[in-house]
């Protein structure tokens, strides 16, 4: 078991942080305030990485078993429903543990550069310290209302970094969307929270999702429209989980979110908040499982269906940042369907394991696509593909490591995508073949539109840049660790870490799923050269030093004329197209049109409140009438 | 025969279009409504209805009336639709709450009435046990006293002070 | 004398005066006529409760002492309400309801 | 009767000797001593206020007329907080030339509507409940009225007074008919003798709808908005927390005791209030450009939160409505403190005015802006978990629906209270409002305001005394 007491200080470093520099803002001197934040990141995380250590490594027993290394009982509601405040060790929070504060603390060095000169420098390090705890609160939390606390303090501190640039009236209504859309979302998870425990008298998980409880065990509450209460209760946990992880419909707020600062994307729209949705639903994932198996497919098939609708949107787009937004859409789709083909405790729980392996493999390489995006716009000042080319020669350092994240989001071996991709497509084969179908063409499409995003932008032709320069070392060098830590990442040995019932299992090389996966990256590749390479005066090179495969179809000329009909005409124009149309207008208008509509509504109602008296006093009258023959009629004694 | 002259005194003092008459309706009907307390063997309440009302409210009405308005001002007639609305709810109303009494069952009428003196009014009025008054009574006079307070303060005020 | 008048009618006549007082207040557009109305209702309920006590329970003097705190209730709120008015009156001349309308929506 | 048990009056006894003191007072401090006389006045208040956090003990005074016990005492406490803060927060009206004679008055009425509220929430009997209202009411309509230059004030006062009349014959025809069954009036007797006869039923629709005017629950909500823009701004705010707490209060009480055994029957009248009163009230919110009318319907709404734990007739629901008054009330006078500071400094009263604020004033705008956070229900802050147990409150009645279109309307609100934010912090103003240093009662009663919203919601130990103190409600008194 060991002692995690310890772990209670991986929270309140960051809160103290906050605190500490936000009620003496202004006082200190910004370089200060940075120092302090990044010094109680940094601590944080090496207590992380020790207690992950421990957990994983000086583990003696031959499974993992949850640990609750504090908790106090903060509100008593009842008897027997209490709101605890702890901290829950167990494989998944470890290991979100160390993805949050690595990408946070890679974020917050690479911040001192990138915002250097911003009026906002020492209020954006005292949200940054804000928004590590309530992330950090979260994964730790013991029970439903905990998680649910941190969740909105992540909504909340997450709005006041994307209005980061409140005189920025596009990034103020981004901020609010994501704010509203995401609250949106969780009122199912409130609600749901709220069922589960009026059933259950509990909110802590250790309870509800303890595999022999009485919410498993039992059936409980009655039937609505064909599913149990439980299952409804965990399909609206799941909306608010949906929010936070911008699946469809609720991932409109993502794309405008990349108002904020490139960094905050990295740490919030990459690697740590939008993925609070996938852990969640792993956090309940015992009683998806065994108690609410239709909502588990609700999950699979959400996921499924926004890894590919988020995969098409991605094609079109020309800002760079819209782009490694939809693919973050995308690839938590994937993550979500995982989870949903997952079965339950040994080698039926791959899903779940590759899941969780594919949210920290992804945290790494999708963080290091945002810095480097960061990057580049701190170097070209614009976030249009059109503005860039070329700029493998200006930016060596961010092309290098940027070429290392797209191949491995490609999942092209030996990167760390390659094997939490393929554990997926394993997992999904397995279970669904639809599924498979479906990821295994968003994997060739990811594959294409990254690449499309990296040709145009460090090949292609060469624009005129105002003095270009590589950005500074305390910007690079969280590149560096990043992309070695997207190198290594996939070797760690996850079915022996992380697993649905805590029993390592040994998993097995899919080489029937990986050889195909490589091969539809790979033309996927193959397009995005052809059709972007071409601005390039190295264009020989490169397809020299892609190899044989892009050789064969460059002398076969007509079949680059088919990649480019099917490519230009069938992808773009007949699905990535109209798809993006309906996701501007169907799914964001809609949204907008509630909003309108709520506005033109209290237009219409303003009559009631005309001032005169007489109306009051009739209103007042005929509520109580109203009233008195409803129960007249209803209520008959 | 008496009931259905207050009544009608009560639609009067509703309808009438010169203010100061509306006043005088009004005064009939609490004189009514005095003369049913005394029906009714309650002696005190009759005069107090009358002392008060009389002697305090009705004055301070007419009062008023003199003050923001001329006698010969005449009211403006109700609108149709307004009329409609308002009696319609009204009649409605009324159609429901009496529906609802007159089916209620009420426990028998006690015909044999104790004699009630003002002395037993007067001792219940100051004693503080159960049924006994004096709390409400403490209360009451807290609340003239602001009522004369809130009265002066708003009807006695200065001349505008040039900003 | 009261074994002559039923319980019931008097109850009608005060739901009638209640409404009719209602009435007034929906309808009348000077202040003190609402006024007046108002004073209509609290008589109706006075009656209710002087009744109710008479009848069903004469033992105990509630309804009774009920209806001499609402008599001077209503006093008080009339001094005051009419106060009001007499303030608005200077300010705009005027006490009638439709002229106060000036914050709505 | 001994003094020991007198003493159970305390806090309304204390009241009525500070009004005493102050009318006396009123007439020995100079008119240059103006500021000496209000301190003096919150000198007494605070006693006042203080007194009332000793353990009070519960018992029956008058033979039952009277009843407290430490839940009562509590509400009292709030409700005689809330007038401390905003006495402090009224300075800047009082010290306006017109006003600076008639402190003295403006505090002897706003206190006498407080002793009203004592009686009132201690009554227990109908004729102290009525008389307690009215005693809250009357002097309310003079305070509305009070800036006799103001047509607006006037306007005000008038329909307060004209409608609580009315309200007030409402409520009473409901007690006659309450009397005519049961034949007592005390609460205790009336409680077991209500046999839910339609006749009760509609003496509870008439007293529930008489009670809900005070609270402002739609339908009988439209006075509202009308009055808080017109009256000055301390009434405003006392009229948002004091007067709608004491009318909650009561009503939780009236409810459990006298119509304890037709819960069944008031449920869907609740439900019903409750959804038509967050929708409308949002809905009415939206679009005002006052900052008052604005603060009145998002008042209103909350109202309508309240009423989600009146719902459950349990030690629980009551324990949440009084733990969400006491989060409301220090975020509600947050808000109307820095619109107080504005408005007195300045005279403005348009969001719109608003634009620019954090530039000039960023300490007060940060001050709004967490009381609009509380307001919406964001955690940490205390305001989240107010309305979280009142939505645990009606959820654990198995109302999910109603919570559902509840939490919905938290997303409403949120957009328009996030809308004011956007105000002062974005939009830009050529004319913003210039940098003005506030008066220290001021600034006393913003940094009380500031900590009670994020202390109450970080201490457990407020709740759970709530939820103890509600018990007595149901177990030793009936």
């Amino acid at each position: 078991m060991g002692n995690y007491q310890y772990t209670i200080w991986i929270l309140i470093l960051p809160f103290a942080a906050f605190l500490f520099t936000g009620i003496l803002s202004g006082k200190l001197k910004p370089s200060f305030t940075a120092a302090i934040s990044i010094g109680a990141i940094g601590i944080a995380t090496v207590l992380s990485y020790f207690a992950a250590i421990q957990y994983f490594f000086l583990n003696a027993s031959e499974s993992y078993t949850a640990i609750e290394a504090a908790s106090f009982t903060w509100y008593r509601l009842s008897d027997t429903l209490v709101i605890d405040m702890g901290i829950l060790i167990d494989s998944i929070s470890v290991m979100m543990l160390v993805v949050i504060t690595t990408v946070s603390l890679m974020v917050h060095i690479y911040s001192t550069g990138y915002m250097k000169g911003d009026d906002g420098y020492a209020r954006y390090f005292t949200f940054l310290s804000l928004f590590s705890f309530a992330m950090l609160g979260l994964v730790l939390a013991t029970n439903l209302i905990q998680i649910y606390v941190f969740w909105e303090l992540v909504g909340l501190s997450s709005y006041l970094l994307i209005g980061h640039y409140y005189q920025k009236p596009s990034a103020v209504a981004a901020a609010k969307k994501a704010f509203i859309v995401t609250r949106f979302a969780d009122l199912g998870f409130l609600i749901g929270i709220l069922m589960l425990s009026y059933y259950t008298g509990t909110f802590s998980f250790s309870e509800i999702t303890d595999p022999n409880g009485p919410l498993i065990t039992q059936t409980i509450g009655g039937v609505f429209l064909g599913l149990s209460t439980l299952t409804w209760a965990m399909i609206l946990v799941f909306m608010g989980g949906a929010g936070k992880s911008a699946m469809f419909p609720f991932h409109i707020w993502l794309p405008d979110a990349m108002e904020g600062p490139t960094p905050i994307s990295a740490l919030i729209h990459a690697a740590t908040m939008v993925v609070a949705g996938v852990f969640l639903v792993a956090r309940m994932f015992t009683v998806y499982s065994l108690a609410a198996p239709e909502a588990l497919e609700v999950i699979a098939f959400i996921g499924a269906f926004t890894s590919l609708f988020a995969a098409l949107i991605a094609i079109t787009q020309t800002d760079i940042k819209k782009i490694l937004a939809y693919s973050t859409i995308s690839q938590i789709g994937y993550m979500m369907m995982a989870l949903g083909v997952s079965g339950y405790s040994g080698e039926a729980g791959l899903g779940f394991t590759a899941s969780m392996f594919h949210l920290f493999t992804h945290a790494f390489f999708k963080a290091l696509l945002f810095l480097g995006a960061g990057s580049i716009i701190h170097a070209v000042h614009s976030n249009e593909m059109k503005d860039m080319g070329n700029l493998r020669k200006h930016l060596p350092a961010t092309h290098i490591t940027f070429l290392i994240a797209t191949l491995a989001i490609s999942g092209i071996p030996p990167f760390s995508g390659f094997f939490s991709k393929d554990e997926i497509l394993a997992a999904a084969y397995a279970s669904n073949k639809l599924y498979f179908a479906v990821e295994y063409l968003v994997a060739g499409l990811t594959a294409f539109y990254m690449f499309r995003l990296y040709f145009k932008v460090f090949w292609g032709k060469e624009r005129t840049y105002e003095n270009i320069q590589e950005s500074p070392a305390s910007m690079t060098i969280p590149l560096w660790i990043l992309a070695f830590g997207t190198l290594f990442a996939g070797f760690l040995p996850f079915s022996h870490l992380v697993t649905t019932d805590g029993i390592p299992f040994d998993t097995h090389f899919h080489w029937n799923i990986a050889l195909p996966s490589v091969g539809i990256a790979l033309a996927g590749i193959f397009i995005a050269a052809a059709l972007y390479k071409k601005e390039s005066a190295r264009s020989q090179k490169i397809a020299a030093s892609l190899g044989a495969f892009y050789s064969v179809t460059k002398e076969k000329f007509y079949v680059d004329e088919i990649y480019i009909f099917i490519t230009k005409k069938i992808i773009f124009n007949l699905i990535s197209m109209p798809v993006v149309w309906f996701d501007r207008h169907i799914v964001d208008g809609f949204m907008n049109l509630t909003g309108n509509t709520t506005v033109a509504l209290s237009f219409r109602i303003r009559k009631f409140q005309s001032g005169n008296i007489h109306q009051y006093a009739l209103v007042f009258l005929t509520g109580i009438l109203i009233a008195t023959l409803f129960y007249l009629f209803y209520y008959p004694n | 025969m008496g009931s259905a002259l207050v009544l009608i005194f009560a639609i009067m003092s509703v309808t009438s279009r010169k203010l100061l008459r509306a006043a005088i309706y009004l005064l009939f009907v609490l004189i009514g409504v005095a003369i049913f307390y005394l029906v009714l063997d309650y002696m005190f309440l009759a005069a107090v209805q009358i002392v008060v009302y009389m002697g305090g409210i009705v004055v301070l009405f007419i009062f008023s009336i003199l003050l923001t308005s001329h006698l010969s001002e005449k009211l403006q007639v109700v609108k149709p639709l307004e009329f409609i609305i308002a009696a319609l709810v009204s009649l409605i109303g009324a159609g429901v709450a009496l529906s609802v009494i007159s089916t209620h069952t009420f426990k028998p009428v006690v015909a044999d009435s104790p004699e009630i003196t003002v002395f037993e009014i007067g001792t219940q009025l100051l004693s503080y046990g159960k049924y006994g008054y004096v709390l409400p009574f403490e209360v009451i006079s807290v609340l003239l006293l602001a009522a004369m307070i809130a009265a002066i303060v708003i009807a006695k005020r200065e001349k505008k002070p040039e900003s | 004398m009261i074994e002559d008048i039923p319980l019931s009618h008097i109850l009608i006549v005060s739901t009638l005066i209640f409404f009719i007082g209602v009435y007034g207040f929906l309808t009348r557009k000077n202040m003190i006529t609402m006024l007046i109305s108002v004073e209509l209702v609290l008589n109706a309920v006075n009656i209710n409760f002087v009744a109710i006590n008479r009848y069903l329970y004469p033992e105990r003097l509630e309804g009774h002492f009920f209806a001499l705190f609402v008599i001077g209730i209503a006093a008080a709120e009339a001094a005051v309400a009419i106060a009001i008015f007499i303030n608005l009156y200077r300010n705009i001349r005027s006490i009638d309801v439709d002229e106060v309308t000036e914050m709505k929506y | 009767m001994s003094f020991s048990e007198i003493f159970l009056m305390r806090n309304e006894l204390l009241l009525v000797t500070a009004v005493l003191v102050i009318l006396i007072a009123d007439l020995s401090f100079d008119a240059d001593k103006r500021k000496q006389f209000y301190y003096f006045s919150i000198f007494l208040v605070f006693i006042v206020t203080v007194s009332g956090l000793f353990p009070a003990k519960s018992g029956l005074l008058f033979g039952g007329m009277y009843q407290t016990g430490p839940l009562q005492a509590m509400m009292k406490n709030i409700l005689n907080f809330s007038t401390l803060i905003i006495l402090l927060q009224s300075w800047g009206w009082f010290s306006h030339v017109n006003q600076q004679k008639r402190i003295g008055e403006f505090m002897i009425l706003l206190l006498s509507t407080l002793i009203g509220m004592g009686y009132m929430i201690s009554s227990g009997h109908f004729l102290m409940f009525y008389l307690g209202l009215e005693l809250a009411t009357i002097p309310l309509a003079a305070l509305a009225a009070y800036d006799y230059y103001n047509s607006k004030s006037a306007e005000a006062g008038i329909k307060l007074i004209l409608l609580a009349a009315f309200s007030s014959g409402i409520i009473l025809f409901g007690i006659s008919l309450i009397y005519a069954i049961t034949g007592t009036m005390y609460f205790e007797g009336a409680g077991q003798l209500i046999d839910g006869s339609t006749l009760s039923v509609l003496g509870l629709v008439l007293i529930f709808t008489g009670l809900s005017f005070k609270i402002s629950l739609v339908p009988f909500h439209l006075w509202a908005a009308d009055v808080y823009e017109g009256s000055p701004i301390a009434l405003t705010s006392y009229l948002s927390v004091v007067s709608k707490g004491s009318a909650v209060f009561i009503l939780l009480i009236v409810l459990n005791t006298v119509f304890a055994s037709l819960n069944d029957i008031w449920d869907p009248l609740i439900y019903i209030i409750i959804i038509i009163t967050i929708t409308v009230g949002n809905l009415f919110a939206i679009r005002q450009r006052n900052i008052k009318r604005f603060l009145a319907f998002s008042s209103i709404a909350q109202a309508g939160f309240i009423m989600l734990g009146v719902i459950n007739n349990s030690a629980f629901g009551v324990a949440t409505v009084v733990y969400f008054m006491l989060v409301y009330m220090f975020s509600n006078l947050a808000a109307f403190g820095v619109v107080s500071a504005i408005s007195a400094e300045t005279g403005k009263e348009s969001i719109d005015d608003y634009k620019g604020f954090y530039g000039t004033n960023p300490k007060l705008s940060l001050v709004m802006m967490l009381a609009m956070f509380s307001l919406a229900g964001i955690p940490p802050i205390a305001g989240f978990f107010g309305k979280f147990f009142l939505f645990t409150a009606a959820a654990e009645k198995g109302y999910y629906i109603l919570v559902l279109i509840a939490v919905l309307n938290t997303i409403i609100s949120l957009y328009y209270y996030l809308l004011i934010i956007k105000t002062m912090f974005i939009e830009k103003s050529d004319t913003p409002i210039p940098f003005f240093k506030s008066n220290l009662p001021m600034k006393i009663s913003l940094v009380i305001c500031v900590l009670g919203m994020v202390i109450t919601g970080f201490t457990s130990g407020v709740f759970d005394y709530m939820v103890e103190m509600s018990d007595q409600l149901f177990s030793d008194m009936y």
